[in-house]
């Protein structure tokens, strides 16, 4: 596996709710507040939304981690 | 270097495309490479394999007959995964094309005689390949009397109005019959289902074939019409549909009994039906 | 045509050398119970005294998953590449039933429509017939004028006797073979090997427990699509693809594509079960097969009557796989007893 | 052994007759010596073809779901773990309690088919069962066969937690002292105890074998969805090809999707034609269930709810 090497840029799938982490997020844009682009963001209407297929098949797909926030 | 599969679809672009009812749009279609166009060889009733790349592949009947022109016109309707996608397609795209699969309506043994041609909602798309045939200029003089009747739920929901009320009418020694199911403001055409239409027309049986195609419920019902005007077996063709992979006989799931719908059908006469198992 | 003879002692030093200089694919034990055809790098690995294995070896004519075309699309742009010839391939320890199975799916891939895919592996690969040592009560090969020895079909065909491999030389891939290695391949007398060969086929053939007669089975689903047996039948099952999966000759498959990116992606090939809901599930709705009752008759009519229409073939070899692993006990040989009693009752 | 038989047929015979039930489910002689099979009997006069014995593995539960909308009541014979499916349907109101009359045998344990037909003469014909508590005894025609529990029994019956039914309408035969072979979750300790690539190796070379037949979920009594999201075009969550990855999340998501429901009969690693140790995966999650939140075997009480669909003020809650 190539974590060890320095430049490895994990992919992080990130599950958000709506409501908070989602919301969170884009006020982070709003108020122009950088972070890296490592995170894909997927918004959901809950964090109950969030199937464990939906999980494994983000992993099955080559993230390196998955963020369930809500 | 191997033989190219017959899995392998030709390039081809969209060239055209008719909104004919909310959920059916004819594609008009032009294989990239001329010399494969030109020798693509499709016969009236046979059907191809559209590629909607990422999509997978859909069993599409040639609506277009080949004597009008080196191309290929397919009326899809919206129903499920590819269908949804191509709909979204727009003149210049690029899809794939394979065939032409299957046998076709048997326009020899239908030669002097008279032909009514019965369709229902969609189904007159691969059937209009056969109409266009038997009405080009090139062998309208082998062909008798042409009829067509044609039904669908509403105004709206009637495929090629242009060849319905503008075209076909034109052409000689030929009737079109329109039937909408329930009235409608602005129509002032027969109104009633399609058998019972066929009923009040009473063709006679008399040296005539019918061609028969629409949702099951309207054939079965067109069926016991047709019998009681005396219809035989034999005079009345219609084509089939069938859930399809390879278009090529082998993937096995298209058949009805021993035979496949891709390379023994789709077209198929009342006679050769009735000696298959009732599976389709 | 010509026979020679491999002395056992030999052969594992023949597997080396043939593993060494192609592909070579032969029975591998996996697990406790759990034989199945895989690439084998030496003789070490081959499990030369296996029965049957659990799934039959024609993934590697006709394989599960099958790459048929890669494409880069953009919707305005297309460009398509077929997948290279697969590489030569050799099928070592083959059952009988097997290799059989293999000619009954020839006349699918060819005809009108040639499948560049099935034939190109199909005659890259040589076929290593083994004869069977010992009948499972599952085995009716027999029923299909087969048998434990038969190596029609089979390029070469090893029937161990004794010390020694008998082997029939039956076609021209296989003499190459044969040539190519000829330091293994002894030319020696093997009248007396024949001789015991022939005994030994007839002692095995003895040993069946499952008589299987089709006489008149044909008949019956010629003349009989509705039958209430049927009802009886699908009732139990499940409506699983163990039966399709592990069949040697069932052939229906799949294709759909599978994007890898933006504007990328493969298309595939893969098997399909007609005992699955989907198979004949048109986009409309509309489904020929609505039920279980339609999708076991369907498998059954095809295995008994549809191949043997189309191909003239019999569309089941006899290997019994489906006996064995059918969760539930549904028997082709007493759907065969059943249907003949049901054409004398009628 | 013979007599639970005897009354089987009894009680299915006075079901009928009587228009209590519609349709008797239950096993009846397979086509080898050493297989049952499932059997639908509509008719009193045919209830001989009904069976009872240690080869009657199939979880029968699983039938009723075909039968769920019809009007008429169903009997079902049913085992110790397959009786925990009943609760589990009823609790997911996939059949009506009211609907179904439970025929509850206690079972002495259950052969693998495999090991009897390797041992008995293929040929030979069924007398009669014995059972003396440590082995199981076999008599044909052509001599008696003796099975050590312990050895030859399936992997399941090992560790059976209920071998008397859970629920049951109307019982048959003696009931059965529970016994332990090993410790319950030994196989799945012996799995934690692996690292992680050596585990991630383990189930690759299991899973690597897939032939995505589907048995597993087919035969599962819980996998009650009307489509199945395996079956699903749009979105396809999995696709038809064969490979470590796909079969992967094929396993895993099925594993996800009875979790906390999956009432541990263990026909999924029963069926399976290519022996995947599946039961493994539906046990681990049980046993985190059970360490987490003291979760009883699904399915063992009546009305019992599943660990993951309801919340209790005391469930751990180590991230927050």
């Amino acid at each position: 596996m190539s974590v060890e090497t320095k430049d490895f840029e994990p992919k992080i799938v990130g599950f958000t709710c709506n409501w908070c982490s989602y919301a969170g997020a884009d006020l982070a844009g709003v108020s122009r507040m950088k972070y890296p682009p490592n995170v894909r963001v997927i918004r959901v209407p809950c964090s109950g939304r969030v199937n464990p297929q939906f999980v494994l098949r983000a992993f099955q797909k080559g993230a390196d981690s998955v963020l369930v926030s809500g | 270097m191997h033989n190219p599969s017959p899995l392998t679809p030709y390039p081809a672009t969209i060239t055209k495309i008719v909104d004919e009812t909310g959920d059916v749009k004819t594609f008009t279609v032009v294989i990239d490479d001329p010399e494969v166009m030109e020798n693509f060889g499709n016969k009236p009733g046979q059907v191809a394999q559209l590629s909607v790349f990422g999509e997978g592949e859909s069993t599409i009947s040639i609506t277009s007959s080949p004597t009008r022109g080196k191309f290929l016109e397919f009326s899809v309707r919206r129903v499920g995964r590819l269908t949804n996608v191509l709909h979204q397609f727009e003149v210049g795209q690029k899809i794939g094309v394979r065939g032409p699969y299957g046998n076709w309506f048997p326009y020899e043994m239908m030669k002097g005689k008279d032909l009514f041609f019965i369709a229902g909602g969609i189904a007159l798309a691969p059937i209009r390949s056969l109409i266009d045939f038997v009405l080009s200029d090139q062998y309208r003089k082998d062909y008798g009397k042409v009829e067509i009747l044609y039904g669908a739920r509403s105004y709206n929901d009637l495929c090629f109005k242009q060849d319905l009320f503008e075209r076909w009418p034109k052409c000689p020694d030929t009737k079109v019959y329109t039937t909408i199911d329930r009235p409608e403001e602005g129509w002032d055409g027969h109104v009633g289902f399609v058998p019972s239409y066929v009923e009040e027309i009473n063709p006679s049986p008399k040296n005539k074939v019918a061609i028969i195609c629409g949702p099951p419920i309207m054939i079965k019902f067109t069926l016991a019409v047709m019998e009681k005007l005396k219809f035989a077996d034999d005079q009345i063709v219609t084509t089939l549909e069938m859930k399809m992979k390879c278009g090529i006989g082998k993937c096995g799931r298209c058949n009805i009994g021993s035979k496949y719908v891709c390379i023994d059908g789709p077209v198929f006469t009342l006679a050769q039906l009735k000696q298959l198992p009732p599976e389709f | 045509m010509d026979s020679r003879v491999v002395n056992k002692g030999q052969l594992p030093e023949l597997l080396d050398k043939l593993a060494r200089d192609h592909i070579l694919v032969a029975p591998v034990r996996e697990e406790e119970n759990i034989t199945l055809f895989k690439r084998v790098s030496g003789a070490s690995e081959v499990q030369l005294d296996y029965i049957t294995s659990d799934v039959s070896p024609k993934g590697w004519i006709f394989p599960q998953t099958e790459k048929t075309l890669s494409y880069t699309y953009t919707g305005d742009t297309l460009e398509m590449k077929e997948p290279d010839a697969p590489p030569k391939t050799i099928l070592f320890g083959v059952r009988p039933c097997d290799v059989r199975s293999i000619l009954a799916l020839d006349p699918v891939f060819e005809g009108k429509f040639l499948d560049t895919f099935y034939l190109e592996r199909r005659k890259n690969t040589v076929i290593i017939g083994l004869s069977c040592k010992t009948i499972l009560s599952t085995c009716f090969c027999t029923a299909f004028n087969s048998g434990p020895c038969d190596g029609t079909g089979a390029d070469l065909m090893f029937t161990e006797l004794g010390d020694k491999y008998y082997v029939e030389v039956n076609t021209e891939k296989g003499k190459s073979l044969v040539e190519a290695y000829s330091q293994y391949f002894l030319k020696e007398d093997t009248e007396k090997l024949a001789k015991a060969k022939e005994e030994q086929a007839k002692k095995l053939e003895g040993q069946f427990t499952r008589k299987v007669d089709l006489d008149g089975v044909k008949k019956v689903l010629d003349e009989n699509f509705e039958l209430p047996y049927w009802e009886k039948v699908f009732r139990k099952c499940l409506g699983c693809g163990i039966c399709t999966y592990v069949c040697p000759t069932c052939h229906c498959f799949d294709i759909f594509d599978y994007t890898t990116g933006e504007f990328t992606g493969n298309r595939f090939r893969c098997w399909d079960s007609c005992m699955f809901p989907d198979f004949t599930l048109m986009a409309g709705g509309h489904n020929p097969r609505p039920s279980r009752k339609e999708r076991v008759r369907n498998r059954f009519m095809h295995k008994l009557k549809y191949h043997m229409d189309r191909y003239n073939l019999d569309g089941c070899v006899g290997c019994g796989r489906c006996i064995a692993k059918c969760p539930v006990n549904i028997d082709i040989t007493q759907i065969i007893k059943d249907l003949k009693e049901v054409g004398q009752n009628a | 052994m013979m007599d639970v038989i005897q009354q089987l047929r009894e009680q299915a015979k006075k079901l009928l007759e009587g228009k209590k039930v519609d349709m008797v489910i239950g096993f009846g002689e397979g086509t080898e010596l050493a297989r049952t099979t499932p059997v639908f009997i509509t008719n009193p006069e045919e209830v001989s073809a009904l069976t009872w014995g240690p080869l009657c593995a199939n979880n029968l539960v699983k039938y009723l779901l075909d039968y769920q909308n019809l009007p008429g009541n169903i009997a079902v014979v049913v085992k110790g773990c397959d009786s925990r499916a009943i609760n589990r349907l009823v609790t997911d109101n996939q059949i009506n309690r009211d609907k179904v009359v439970v025929l509850g045998v206690p079972c002495p344990g259950q052969l693998d088919w495999r090991v009897v037909a390797a041992a008995a003469d293929p040929a030979a014909k069924l007398k009669g069962f014995s059972d003396d508590g440590e082995s199981f005894t076999i008599k044909t025609d052509a001599g008696d066969y003796r099975f050590d529990k312990k050895e030859s029994m399936l992997p399941r019956c090992l560790v059976c937690e209920n071998p008397n039914p859970v629920v049951s309408d109307i019982t048959i035969g003696k009931e059965q002292p529970v016994r332990n072979y090993k410790e319950r979750f030994a196989d799945v300790i012996a799995l934690e105890q692996l690292g992680t690539e050596e585990k991630s190796a383990y189930w690759d070379k299991q899973f690597s074998r897939c032939l995505r037949c589907y048995a597993c979920r087919n035969v599962c009594p819980v996998c009650t969805c009307r489509t199945c999201v395996f079956d699903q075009m749009q979105p396809m969550w999995v696709s038809k090809r064969n490979n470590l990855s796909e079969n992967t999340a094929f396993h895993l998501i099925r594993a996800f999707h009875v979790a906390g429901r999956c009432i541990d009969c263990g026909e999924c690693d029963r069926v399976c034609p290519v022996d995947i140790p599946l039961r493994n995966l539906n046990q681990k999650i049980q046993k985190d269930l059970k360490d987490l939140f003291n979760a009883p075997t699904p399915g063992s009480e009546a009305g019992l709810a599943s660990p993951l669909g309801e919340f209790a003020t005391g469930d751990p809650e180590e991230f927050m």
